[in-house]
């Protein structure tokens, strides 16, 4: 069945009311990241007093446009958005994706609401308003006014917050993220968070999705399919107001209430989300969820060329709540056939300072292939006399010769050498980090995610025997619905 | 004493509370299945004498009363009461000292309950969010709600994963593995409660908030019991 | 009072016993970083059997060096080194850098011994055994095998790990963290983490130190030189081992006890020092504290141009114990009178999302005016329509124009852009971070500082009414005290 | 009974005990000022009586013996003790019970002490460490320290800052504010506990360990009582 969002994401024809000459403007921005993307559909500006924009020749309104147009780019004034509507409605488009701002984020919540009367009486479904626009990579689509070199990739990041989101997506060019998807849902007027959920758990070029949630209006519906969506792909979430202190400044902000910080910790392990207060960790966790890891059994063994980074990994997996076990004698009995006998065997593994580009592929490679070793973190610090290109390209060739498909990942410690390392680990397929913490807490979130999968799947299946397997939760009233 | 949770409802609404009396509150309890104490409510010394023996002492007496909030300060409760004569003299007591100190205040009768043995404290509550809708929270009493804040909430109905998750959530799940001279505690007791007070605060759109504080756990096959409960009723029709 | 460490760090000579013509050689990495770090006094490289290495001539032993010689660095097997203690002691220096490994921490407990009591014998203090040398950038001196292009700057870095200490120096580039010192200390067996405290308390170069401390032998010492310097100084702590586990991988790492993490916490609190967790945090501290920042009053302000960036720093100052207060009625009057009315001028300030630069400028201008305003968070999200270097230059001139000594730090969020005003901030002085979270938790390090500070100095004004000003702490016996 | 700390040390010494007896510990308390609760030894019926009248009553009675780790198991306590009469028999049921159920056991007479209003309960203690040397720790007693780990260390001697400091770092410390209906501790009375067993540790090589626990800690102006306190001697000149 196709997803009732698949022409949001894959539109025949994009009109763009308000595109316009000046390159400062949005209508203008969002026109050009469109063409410059490489988007194969058709794409028609919209502006009644220009005769062409960046090329195109422009139509007066939406219904003049000879040919299907899908998607309709609003990016005119608030009062004159229902006219845009109307029109496109008349035209038979599917969604609106709203961009202009004045509505119920400054109180203007009657405009709203006729907005998305006048959309859903003519068929059509609304995103935004008080959006950035969207992004997805897999259609070649930049309908947003953000930058326009986002790397293709396989995570969905839906923003509720504007300048962050945006912001966040140059970010996620710097930590090189390849995103399938970025979502601006805005004021959250018609489609939401759980639509788009909807959408991107069938979506096979998404592996995982990043939130940035600062409220929801419909709390069931989104535990409904949030939880559904846990049980297949991990949800990474970013909850605004964590804080007593944090949730009062994100209710001024918003102008939104929402419920406490303590339920929302609560409904997010509900729906196995993992939640985590920052936006590096965000893109960390994102980074380590490209690959769809099988759940691995409990045993990590940490390889390294540094004590010191040993430990600190350590402490950081311990934290996490995962304790490293001796590593198997007939490993141990392995590594001491080549290791300098002042190597220390235990766990983490110390193959010493020295240690050549060989050490570590066999270590890594005896550690793939050993059934009671379940993940393994490799940490590198980087000294005069070890090259960090060679070390990666000594675990990568480990990774590809064994072809066993448990988490590794790396931690790269060192100069410009070690980042360029890490880049190259990473298009590689192997999630690497700059420091030991990082790489040790990205892979203790894989960890995470199994248990909450777990739960959740538990939770799925006593709910399906509960009420039968098609249909959602039981409905319940809500005091103060409407 | 046979009723439903309709009927308890409307008498309140038609005496103009908000809150169930506490014997209305076990009803509705045992309605549910969940582990109350025995109890019975006496009018005169006499039921109080027979309620407490067919229980079995020792017991504790409590007035009931829509008008008293702190029955303490009036006199208006009897800890560890041991013997037939001792209940036939606390009902006097009792009811001697509400007429004197609460002269206005409506009086019911008279509960008798079995007198609980310790166990570990608990809070298990059920309100409405406006967004989430009904939702259901767990706490270990004591330190561990008061100071720590440490308490773990769950969107209703609540299914036994979230109902066993929920209760790990907490920091004070540590003492399920045995506190005190006490061996591990009854986890699968405390669940239980959360399911079944999970499907009251679904089922039942008349009541606003759930509050069983304490809660008792006891070491595991041995249950735990339901020491006090209160309903707030809310308009939820109305809205 | 000249420090006892002065001629380790400004030699007027310095030999290289082990120097060697073979580039992957210690002894020739070591002597050709010196020679390329720019060192103004004189080298001589000690090999008995090459006539000249890297274009200088070879002297067969230290004692035949005719010159002075203060720092004898030592890169020779383990059992070699007694004699060249020996040699150097009779040359009449001052310093023995034992590069050379194979000692304690390979259970050779007695040679490394031996090698103090000669060393010690002759009047000479040992920084080593089983080090990667140091680094003393005021002196354009690196006695080490790390990387040769370290940023010179004000943070002393004194680690007891080899391979990771080495690696963060190269991260250090990358971080853009200009550094006075680095010390590898490793077994510790004579110069120790309080000696080299005692020099840096004095170094005008220095402003903050980062330790990496696995255990220490004489703990007391430590006390009392780690309290003197935090009430002059911050020092960052990474303790190896904060966890039950992490402490054992350390003490299998080491093959040395230590004391443990609970203890270890009730310590750094007492000196004042403050703990992290991990090395990027130790990194973010340190820039922080690069310049000599005064204690601040109570009241943070955050500016920002995205709400969403706004809540995130609110929830990690809350959690970190700050509090926003509402800003000051007269700073939010002046507010009004440019921004435009959709603004909130609660706290965090949102200067909205098209903020140009000017109201970056007059809004932290103004604040830094302000009485009542102690310390500014700029946060800045990267737009379309908005260009991060002009941001930048906006905090840059208001800091400048009011010459006001507040602590400004600034969080950048977007992509390469961004980046390269982060660095452009940096330069001139003002602490800059990649991630609203970042930089607000660095922000939080300052208040933090301020408060051990306050403490340890309550601390100190005690010890010396109870025991007169010149004198350290009481002597006290410790059980199983050599 | 008057002495110094090193003929205690040294008669423990004499007698192999590795331990204080309970009186010299209270004597050694006493002598570094901290807050012991009223006591006195008595050695037959007689003294207890006059002991107990002297001190107040209720009186909490107990057998000093360094054979006896758990009095309690061998009859060897009495609390709430509350007339002469009842002291004058407790002290031959002790004496019995003890002479009955641990008949080997040296029993150097029974300790009586004043009883202890309840207070919050904080373990303060005090150990060498191979690294610092003396160090002093405190956390709140129960839940706390049991299940949270909630304790913090300093290196002795300490100061008043850091005193105040590591009482303030402890999660319970929220508890000074003022918990079940008490209004805010005495966190002078805890600090002046700290410093003195902070002089103690750093003074008496012999003492290896000091174990109070509880410490009991009252509303401000009220102080702090050592309830319990234990010594562990150690040979420290030795090594």
């Amino acid at each position: 069945m196709e997803s009732e969002l698949y022409r949001l994401f894959y539109p025949r024809g994009i009109a763009i009311v308000g595109a316009s000459k000046n390159p400062s403007k949005i209508g203008h921005i969002v026109l050009k990241n469109i063409l410059d993307g490489g988007y194969k559909g058709r794409v028609y500006p919209v502006n009644p007093t220009a005769e062409s924009v960046l090329g195109l020749p422009c139509y007066p309104s939406v219904s003049s446009i000879n040919g299907e147009v899908d998607v309709v780019i609003v990016s005119v004034p608030a009062d004159k958005t229902i006219e845009v509507a109307e029109d496109a409605g008349r035209a038979g488009a599917q969604f609106l994706v709203v961009l202009s701002s004045g509505f119920k984020e400054v109180g203007n919540k009657e405009l709203e609401e006729r907005l998305v009367q006048v959309a859903r009486k003519n068929g059509m479904r609304v995103l935004g308003p008080n959006i950035f626009g969207y992004v997805y990579t897999p259609a070649k689509l930049n309908a947003s006014f953000g930058p326009p070199n986002l790397l293709p990739g396989n995570i969905a990041f839906i923003t509720q917050s504007g300048a962050l989101g945006i912001a966040l997506m140059g970010y996620s060019i710097v930590e090189e993220i390849g995103v399938s998807s970025v979502v601006s849902v805005g004021n959250k007027a018609d489609i939401d968070d759980a639509d788009l959920l909807s959408f991107f758990l069938n979506d096979p070029n998404t592996q995982a999705v990043i939130m940035y949630i600062e409220g929801i209006s419909d709390g069931r519906k989104f535990l409904d399919i949030a939880s559904e969506f846990s049980a297949r792909k991990p949800i990474i979430t970013i909850k605004a107001g964590r804080t007593e202190f944090g949730a009062k400044a994100a209710a001024s902000h918003t102008g939104s209430l929402s419920s406490g910080p303590i339920l929302w910790e609560g409904v997010l392990r509900q729906v196995g989300a993992l939640q985590v207060k920052d936006v590096q960790t965000a893109f960390d966790y994102a980074r380590i969820f490209e690959r769809n890891i099988k759940l691995p059994g409990p045993n990590v063994l940490v390889i390294t060329n540094g004590g010191g980074a040993g430990v600190q990994a350590t402490d950081t997996l311990a934290e996490r709540g995962i304790r490293l076990n001796e590593p198997p004698k007939d490993y141990v009995d392995y590594l001491r056939t080549f290791l300098p006998p002042f190597a220390s065997t235990r766990n983490p593994v110390d193959i010493t300072g020295g240690a050549s580009d060989e050490y570590y592929y066999l270590a890594l490679r005896k550690a793939l292939e050993h059934e009671e070793i379940h993940s393994i973190l490799v940490l590198y610090c980087q000294t005069m006399t070890t090259n960090p290109m060679k070390t990666a390209e000594a675990i990568i060739k480990a990774v590809q010769e064994t072809d066993i498909k448990k988490p590794v990942v790396a931690g790269f410690v060192g100069g410009p050498e070690s980042k360029e390392a890490i880049s190259y680990l990473y298009r590689a397929g192997i999630p690497a980090y700059p420091t030991p913490e990082r790489a040790a807490e990205a892979l203790s979130a894989i960890y995470l995610y199994s248990k909450r999968r777990s739960v959740v799947e538990a939770r799925l299946a006593y709910l399906k025997t509960l009420y039968g397997k098609s249909q959602r939760l039981v409905e319940t009233r809500i005091i103060g619905e409407k | 004493m046979a009723t439903t949770p309709q009927l308890l409802f409307e008498e309140a609404r038609r005496e103009g509370r908000k809150k169930l009396l506490e014997h209305e509150a076990l009803m509705l309890c045992e309605h549910y299945g969940l582990p109350v104490p025995r109890y019975g409510v006496a009018t005169n010394s006499k039921e109080a004498v027979e309620v407490a023996t067919k229980i079995g002492f020792p017991v504790v007496m409590k007035v009931i009363s829509p008008d008293i909030v702190h029955k303490s300060d009036v006199g208006g409760v009897a800890l560890d009461v041991k013997t037939p004569d001792e209940a036939r003299e606390k009902y006097i007591t009792i009811t001697r000292s509400v007429m004197l100190r609460a002269p206005n205040a409506r009086v019911t009768g008279i509960l008798v309950e079995e007198m609980l043995p310790r166990g570990l404290e608990m809070i298990v509550g059920a309100s409405r969010d406006p967004f989430f809708g009904p939702i259901v929270m767990i706490g270990v009493g004591g330190i561990f709600v008061e100071v720590l804040k440490d308490v773990s909430f769950r969107v209703a109905p609540l299914t036994p994963p979230d109902a066993y998750d929920m209760l790990r959530d907490l920091k004070g799940y540590v003492l399920f593995g045995g506190f005190r001279g006490m061996g591990p505690l009854d986890e699968e007791a405390v669940v239980d409660v959360l399911m079944k007070v999970s499907e009251m605060i679904t089922q039942l759109d008349e009541v606003a908030e759930i509050d069983i504080n304490p809660l008792l756990v006891y070491e595991r096959g041995r249950g735990a019991k339901v020491a006090d409960v209160r309903f707030i009723l809310g308009d939820t029709r109305g809205e």
